[in-house]
């Protein structure tokens, strides 16, 4: 019953957020709401460790270790974004950027978008799956326009033209994949259940299999971000409002890679061939060099974060088509600790951005003066997600880049290479904002709401920890979501 | 090794190298003289000028710290050190286990550092610029000093000098092309290290010229009286080395007295054989520019190379 | 304390570090604090180190397996003569850094003092744990904490853009150093996908995979170690951080490097090649050459030293790449004396490279003023500083009986030993290549003159230099610690020697020296050749001091005060001494293709003349800018590819289904 | 022989239904073509109809209840509710709406007969397997897909850029209906859902990207780059 709590409180606060959004207390809604979804994915989480997977609702959902580690993850980044929202949208809001009716749009979207990431993660069915994926993109693509500029409209439009063509890609994989079921489940609802389907998965036809993934690599591969279906992503991070950014990137891309996961592993139930996973880590790998090679010609800072995510959803992909226990070990392990220390990398890009009115690299200088704690989140996060030990995210690229050389070896100079390249780019940007003197000839905007440290610095002292010590039971919970993932 | 006529033994040769290294001086001012169809002065003269520095009252300039003060006496120390290294008489020293060709360049370079730090530390633009001249002469001498000992060193399999001029002197006499490349090269390093004509001018004060004389413009007094000893006892043991290793016949092995006296009149024959040598070379050239002393080094340090390669080539079986 | 090893102590003391630098997060502007406890706590923890660690030189291999780090790869540690050696130095040295530190930090200089305090002790922490981390994620995670904590304080004085550059260029190499360790690693594991050294040591490679590992090494251990041509970050960061920071990235950090290094070519790995010996050993003496004669042209008082680092780092891996080829060869006892002589330098340019940063963080203090051009005359002023730098000039200038000459010196014997080499060419160009040691080893005294002449000695060259002062107590016990140790190196290298031996005995089954003559020092025979800093000093004491009362005795003590001669040049100023650059000219001469040099020369007619020359290093402009220009090309390039239309990024969706759709079929 | 008959002459429904597929392979071709927006809207409309029609055959032939079901979604929302919600949304904006390709039409023509290959090709195996009436329409699915697709690149305004969007969507829904019988109704109910919603914001968005920019071309969305 858990489950329906999960996905209940999001729906409610959705729901509630649509009518008293514009509120006074709005904000406190939405972090309450927030947090009894995240205490229901705790709960569910604790129930699903002591009594192993669970399938509920007529089959309609299953839980098992794989998607019970990314709903808490999602619930939980989903709880901290919300209580970096509160001072955030206050502050934009004081600075005249947003009237009550967005920021009850906003308020409702969140929750309703945390509601649809949760049901992709938690359906059992695969066209639900793809329904839910849809709605996501419906419910965030007001969100990046939130602000009306040229800019952000731009951005929406590009996000919901092409997000939604390439969905619309995944939509025939699936129908494919359906008629391939059809033949030997029957026709019906069953025959889209990924439990039955994964039972099942030696008997469909190859062939039909093969294109369906194409269509499904595609369609899911465009959410994902993977080069080069990749741009919608840049703009769209870089023009909505920061918590939005930081949703799209920590969760919204993980999610949609869980859908792509979680249909490799029928391709491979069906091909019984490396065919996805070399598909995989063909687009994984070209999404690495090119966001790293995009990287250095950034001038905005959320775009520079946003092209980040493509080079680490990109190492991820490639982690997952590499397959095998540590590389998809290392897939979830670096999907954690990205999800954490980008959400947190972008609360402190907002209130930067806030303090200094301005998005662009150039004019923002000097953070350790201006506000110290922000300067430390923001460069103490860039350099975790850039692989910089003792954080998290050197341990899922030590243990990825360990098994390319074991098993391919001939990606790991480039992969290397791409991290040296993007490790450049973007300490040569980041440095420059953090330390040094604030500019003078752009007056500092005044915060008048105290900004969010708490979730900043909660975040990375998690990544920290996972990089020194990872504990037993979670490491054994990413051992049997990997073994799921093959 | 130590025993107690050793100990006498090199007691006797440090003071013999003390006590004659100004006569060699003289005995090449007088030489050069005569070549230049000039009245020499007397061979003594030296001694002398050590005595008149001595009883004078040096005197210092106001700023002068007391590693000026201290310099002159460990230059001294340094001098003697090198003096008593290197056999003359004997190669039976006690003292030569304390440090064999490569330390005795060490010990060198340790004088000229002091030199030139004390040469800085007054501030003028004289003895900065000696200074600067002089540490360029050591940078580029001593590359080549290094390579003509390893070429002795490599004949002997050893780097103790003692051992080096041991065994060229036991053996019998071989042709060494390579010694005679080293010794041309050693040559032209000593005229190098003991600031004499070509490269440096010891009878100079004209400012654009001098180097080491330079170093020694604000020393007076005793202070510079151990500076010029120092400076002797330096070019006598140079010319001591070049004797050991290239023509060391006539060193006495063993403690036998009789050996020793022997030892004496050859090192005396040779010296002055050497003494006249330098005046010679002295006469024969000029003063070259000092940024031409870059490429006379660099002969010198080409020839010690050839000689290294020439006995690797040749002469190893 | 009952049965507690040696490794034990370690983690205790790096523990105790930790805790030192959080309490300095916890009162980052509590200047007292941080100074007058902090400091002096973490300095006796690095004496405590320092003490364990001789203690693992001499002790037995000691392991242990901390519940950190990745599920199925714990932190492994191991303590071993090698690590322990390591541990000596950074202990040693990092005490005299620390108690110097303790005096040196002030409020409102760079980053707070707590920050700086945290990122020290985490820098010291993270140096000692690489030396025990006994498998590669280990490895990786405290070498790379250990570049981000040495970024931090690199970067600490920010608000100079030059220092920013610098920091950053560091952090990028170290990264780009990092990756390359990493490649080695999985290269060593050799398809075992077991990341312990315990497995790397039971690997076999083949020749090939062999080479490419240690090509891997070479260019991450040697970029971190500051061999040309990945040297460029060295001389920018290291003068950037503050002094105490300076100090131990070129005294420890570098060594770390080494230690990589060693451990890799002399332990994980398990084929040696001759040649492997010749490359590293022409590097070296290439990085040693370079390193000097850029040493000889600066005018930064740190950047002076910064290079002259590069120079000892040179000898250093000189002396390896002669061990290397020793050691292939088969010839133990010989690669032995070389990696004796390599490992007593590293421990030689620990103690005077710090403490001649440290003379120069007093100076700073005391004048602020980093310039060679600015400076002069400290030695009245700054008495205690000048005479403690003057034993750290003497040993870096490498003469008797400082440390500095005896591992040039056991260097050198170990170069007479190539002729014995079984290789025809070898035999013949290494001796010739011991020039290259020996014109580094002259010009490195050169620059020590320079140094301290310009800086201590002449006149003052600015009026504020008048009101320097001498060095606090703090400081002055840093300085006298690390000269102590100087000096004792160079008095006594028959007890280091045999230290060193119980390393060698580890790395090649051999070690050196006559235990039973403690005062003569002879690596092979004493009939070969030996060496006694003890009885070389006696003697020119002895006698110097006999001369001064001899000629006290005969003559007089009398001396009287006067202005300067100078040839009778009248009115002398302290301008007319020599610059920096101008000390500098004979070498810019001498060596001038080595530099990249742009000189702007005033006309007679001129009526405001300007004199300038600014030399580069080429390294920039044939490596580096290349490498830039080339990926700012290729992003160029890439951002060819979005241009904003939407239709052209349809299309590529589009071109993309397609192509799959027909490798599919 | 009933058998054999079936292989040589399919049956009238199968027939009928490979029909109406070629008129909406047509169809789609016509929109390819088409430079009038109110054309394109009726001819998306009308390939509404086509659907329709082919849907009802298809559960009449079957008799699959739930696509009747199917087949009324179908003709409320494309062929009713998103032809009337564009045909207001031009009224409202009011511009003038000729519509200018990217790429000259003669040439996308070209490129579509390639697709249409590509795709019949790429059905074959899978047609080989479907045991459906509809199975040969598995081809001309993936071909009014890839047309879509292709007229999505070539128009340079916003609105038959959508247009496109939903020609696809009507593609993939053929597809459902010919390969498999339809998908799942509770999947089915939620695409529908999904196109609804997405329709309503995109009605937002023409009225705010209008606002903002006075027109409705997408090439004035061209601000976000690298440079």
């Amino acid at each position: 019953m858990e489950i329906f709590l999960v996905l209940g409180s999001p729906l409610l606060g959705g729901v509630l957020l649509a009518l008293w959004g514009h509120r006074a207390r709005a904000a406190e809604l939405n972090v309450a709401m927030s947090c009894i979804t995240f205490l229901a994915a705790a709960l569910l989480t604790w129930r699903v460790i002591a009594n192993g997977p669970m399938i509920t609702a007529d089959a309609q959902f299953a839980v098992d270790a794989l998607n019970v580690f990314l709903v808490a993850l999602t619930a939980f980044v989903a709880m901290t974004t919300a209580i970096f929202s509160r001072p955030y949208m206050r502050i934009e809001a004081a600075h005249g950027r947003l009237t009550d009716g967005r920021l009850r749009l906003y308020h409702a979207m969140y929750q309703l978008f945390t509601f649809t990431m949760l049901l992709v993660l938690l359906t059992n069915n695969l066209g639900i799956l793809w329904v839910a994926t849809e709605a996501a993109t419906l419910t965030t693509v007001l969100l990046v326009s939130l602000y009306r500029t040229p800019a952000s409209l731009e951005a929406a439009w590009k996000y919901f033209i092409l997000c939604g063509v390439g969905i619309a890609q995944a939509l025939f994989g699936t129908i494919l994949l359906y008629f391939a079921a059809e033949r030997v489940l029957g026709a019906g609802g069953d025959a889209l259940l990924w439990t039955r389907l994964s039972a099942v998965s030696g008997s469909l036809e190859p062939t039909v299999i093969s294109i369906a993934f194409v269509f499904l690599l595609v369609g899911y591969g465009t959410k994902v971000g993977l080069v080069p279906l990749h741009n919608w992503l840049p703009d769209a991070h870089a023009e909505g409002p920061t918590p939005v950014s930081a949703v799209l990137s920590g969760l919204l891309l993980n999610v949609a890679l869980y859908a792509l996961v979680r249909c490799k592993v029928l391709v491979d139930g069906s091909l019984q061939s490396p065919f996805a996973g070399n598909l995989l880590m063909g687009f994984g790998l070209l999404s690495v060099v090119v966001a790293a090679f995009f990287l250095s010609r950034q001038r905005d800072i959320k775009r520079l974060f946003a092209y980040s995510s493509i080079e680490h959803m990109g190492l991820i992909t490639f982690a997952f088509g590499m397959g095998g226990p540590i590389a998809s070990f290392a897939g979830l392990l670096h999907m954690t600790v990205h999800s954490l220390t980008k959400s947190a990398i972008f609360f402190a890009v907002g209130h930067a951005t806030q303090k200094a009115g301005t998005q662009i690299i150039d004019e923002i200088q000097g953070l350790m003066k201006v506000n110290p704690t922000v300067g430390w989140g923001l460069l103490l996060g860039s350099l975790a997600i850039l692989g910089m030990p003792p954080f998290g995210v050197f341990a899922s690229e030590f243990l990825i880049l360990t098994d390319a050389m074991r098993h391919q070896p001939w990606a790991t100079p480039i992969l290397l290479i791409s991290l040296a390249v993007a490790f450049a780019a973007v300490i040569s940007k980041v440095q420059p904002m953090v330390f040094g003197h604030p500019r003078t000839d752009t007056p500092l905007k005044r915060l008048p709401f105290t900004p969010a440290q708490i979730p900043l610095y909660v975040h990375l002292s998690i990544v920290l920890m996972l990089g020194l010590y990872i504990p037993p039971p979670l490491a054994e919970w990413y051992r049997q979501a990997a073994r799921l993932i093959g | 090794m130590t025993t107690l006529s050793g100990i006498v033994l090199q007691f006797f040769e440090l003071l013999l190298a003390v006590l004659v290294a100004p006569l060699l001086t003289g005995w090449v001012n007088v030489c050069r003289a005569w070549m230049q169809n000039r009245s020499a002065p007397p061979v003594l003269t030296p001694y002398r000028v050590l005595l008149k520095l001595f009883t004078k009252e040096p005197v210092l300039a106001y700023n002068a710290s007391s590693l000026f003060r201290i310099t002159p006496y460990i230059l001294f120390g340094c001098m003697c050190l090198a003096a008593a290294i290197v056999p003359t008489l004997n190669i039976n020293l006690p003292i030569n286990a304390a440090a064999d060709a490569i330390a005795l360049v060490g010990v060198f370079a340790l004088a000229r550092v002091f030199m030139a730090l004390a040469a800085m530390d007054i501030g003028t633009a004289f003895g900065t610029l000696g200074a600067r001249r002089e540490m360029m002469i050591g940078f580029l001498a001593e590359p080549a000093l290094l390579i003509v000992l390893f070429t002795s060193s490599l004949i002997s399999n050893t780097t103790s000098l003692s051992s080096i001029v041991g065994q060229m002197a036991r053996m019998d006499l071989v042709i060494y092309p390579s010694l005679a490349f080293a010794g041309v090269a050693y040559t032209m390093v000593s005229l190098a290290e003991n600031a004499r004509i070509p490269v440096d001018n010891p009878a100079t004060h004209l400012e654009l010229t001098m180097i080491h004389e330079a170093m020694l413009l604000e020393y007076s007094g005793r202070h510079l009286a151990l500076m010029e000893w120092a400076a002797s006892l330096k070019l006598f043991t140079y010319s001591c080395m070049g004797i050991a290793l290239f023509v060391p016949f006539g060193i006495s092995d063993g403690d036998s007295w009789a050996g020793v006296l022997v030892a004496l009149t050859a090192l005396a024959f040779k010296l002055a054989l050497g003494g006249s040598l330098l005046a010679l070379i002295e006469t024969m050239s000029a003063k070259m520019r000092i940024f031409r002393a870059p490429e006379f080094l660099g002969t010198a340090f080409i020839l010690a190379v050839l000689a290294m390669l020439i006995h690797l080539l040749l002469e190893t079986p | 304390m009952p049965n507690v090893t040696p490794l034990q102590n370690i983690l205790v003391v790096v523990m105790l570090w930790l805790a030192v630098g959080l309490a300095g997060l916890a009162f980052p502007r509590n200047l007292r604090i941080v100074t007058k406890l902090l400091f002096p706590i973490g300095a006796a923890g690095a004496l405590a180190l320092a003490v364990s660690g001789y203690s693992a030189v001499t002790g037995a291999v000691d392991t242990l397996i901390l519940p950190l780090g990745l599920p199925d790869l714990p932190f492994h540690l191991r303590l071993d003569a090698l690590s322990g050696f390591f541990l000596m130095l950074l202990g040693a040295v990092g005490t005299g850094v620390s108690v110097y530190a303790a005096g040196y930090l002030r409020a409102g200089e760079a980053s707070a003092p707590g920050v700086q305090c945290f990122f020290f002790q985490v820098f010291l922490a993270s140096m000692a744990l690489v030396t025990i981390a006994n498998d590669a994620y280990a490895f990786m995670v405290f070498w790379e904490t250990m570049a981000l904590s040495s970024y931090f304080l690199v970067v600490s004085d920010h608000e100079q853009p030059d220092i920013r550059r610098a920091a950053f260029l560091y952090l990028l190499m170290a990264h780009v150093g990092a990756v390359a360790i990493l490649l080695c690693f999985g290269v060593l594991q050799g398809g075992t996908g077991d990341y312990t050294f315990d497995s790397m040591r039971g690997v076999e490679h083949t020749p090939f995979w062999g080479t490419v590992a240690f090509a891997l090494a070479l260019a991450g251990f040697g970029g971190k170690a500051g061999i040309v041509p990945l040297h460029v970050w060295l001389p920018e960061a290291h003068p950037a951080a503050p002094s105490p920071a300076s100090a131990l990235l070129s005294a420890v950090m570098l060594k770390i490097a080494v230690y990589g290094f060693l451990r890799i070519m002399f332990d994980l790995l398990d084929t040696s090649v001759w040649w492997w010996g010749v490359v590293v050993l022409a590097l070296g003496l290439i990085t040693a050459l370079y390193g000097v004669i850029f040493s000889a042209v600066q005018s930064d008082m740190k950047r002076l030293l910064a290079w002259s680092s590069i120079e000892n780092i040179g000898f250093i891996f000189a002396g390896l790449g002669l061990a290397i080829t020793f050691r292939a060869y088969g010839m133990g006892a010989l690669a032995a004396l070389a990696l004796t002589a390599a490992l007593y330098h590293s421990l030689n340019h620990g103690f005077f490279k710090s403490l001649l940063f440290l003379a120069t963080g007093s100076v700073l203090h005391a004048t602020s003023e980093r310039s060679l051009g600015k400076l002069g005359g400290l030695i009245h002023r700054m008495p205690w500083v000048a005479w403690l730098a003057l034993v750290g000039t003497l040993g870096i200038a490498g003469v008797p009986p400082l440390n500095g000459f005896v591992s040039e010196w056991m260097l050198l014997q170990a170069f007479l030993f190539t002729p014995g080499l079984p290789h025809p060419y070898l035999n013949m160009f290494i001796p010739v290549a011991t020039a290259v040691a020996v014109l580094a080893a002259a010009l490195a005294g050169y620059v020590m003159v320079k140094f301290y002449g310009v800086v201590f000695l002449g006149r003052p060259r600015e009026e504020k230099l008048i009101e320097a002062h001498d060095a606090g107590a703090w400081e002055k016990i840093g300085l006298a610690w690390l000269a102590a140790g100087c000096v004792l190196l160079g008095l006594m290298p028959v007890a280091v020697v045999e230290l060193i031996g119980n390393i060698t005995r580890l790395l090649v089954g051999q070690s050196l020296g006559n235990p039973s003559n403690w005062l003569y020092l002879a690596p092979i025979n004493a009939e070969r050749s030996s060496y006694s800093p003890l009885l070389l000093l006696t003697v020119v004491a002895l006698v110097a001091l006999a001369t001064w009362m001899l000629v006290r005795y005969f003559f007089h003590g009398r001396i009287r005060r006067g202005p300067a001669w100078d040839c009778g040049f009248p009115a002398q100023t302290s301008r007319m001494q020599d610059t920096a650059e101008g000390f500098g000219q004979p070498v810019r001469v001498v060596f001038e293709p080595f530099f990249r040099m742009q000189r702007e020369l005033p006309l007679p007619s001129d009526q405001s003349p300007r004199y300038r020359v600014t030399v580069d290093d080429h390294f920039w402009y044939w490596i580096y800018l290349p490498l830039a220009r080339a990926t700012e090309f290729l992003s160029r390039m890439a951002s060819k590819l979005q241009q904003g239309r939407i239709s052209i990024y349809l299309l590529y969706s589009f071109l993309t289904l397609i192509a799959l759709l027909f490798f599919v079929r | 022989m009933s058998s054999t008959q079936a292989l040589l002459a399919p049956s009238l429904p199968s027939q009928l239904i490979n029909l109406l597929a070629a008129v909406m392979l047509l169809i789609a071709f016509a929109m390819l073509a088409q430079r009038r927006v109110l054309t394109l809207i009726n001819l998306f409309a009308v390939q509404g109809l086509i659907l329709t029609a082919s849907t009802l055959l298809v559960a009449w032939t079957t008799s699959q209840p739930h696509l009747y079901w199917s087949a009324l979604i179908t003709l409320v929302l494309k062929v009713l509710v998103l032809p009337l919600i564009l045909h207001r949304l031009i009224r409202k904006l009011n511009v003038k709406w000729d519509v200018e390709t990217l790429i000259k039409i003669p040439t996308t023509m070209i490129v579509g007969i390639v697709l249409v290959i590509l795709s019949f090709n790429l059905a074959l195996p899978i047609s080989a397997l479907s045991g459906t009436v509809a199975r040969g329409t598995l081809g001309i699915a993936i071909a009014i897909v890839l047309l879509a697709f292709l007229m999505m690149i070539t128009r340079s305004k916003a609105v038959p850029q959508v247009i496109g969007f939903l020609a696809m969507e009507n593609g993939l829904f053929f597809a459902a209906t010919s390969a498999t019988y339809g998908m799942p109704m509770v999947v089915e109910l939620g695409i529908a859902l999904d196109v609804l919603i997405g329709m309503v914001i995109l009605g937002v968005f023409f009225f705010q990207i209008r606002e903002r920019f006075d027109s409705l071309d997408i090439r004035h969305l061209e601000k976000l780059k690298e440079d």
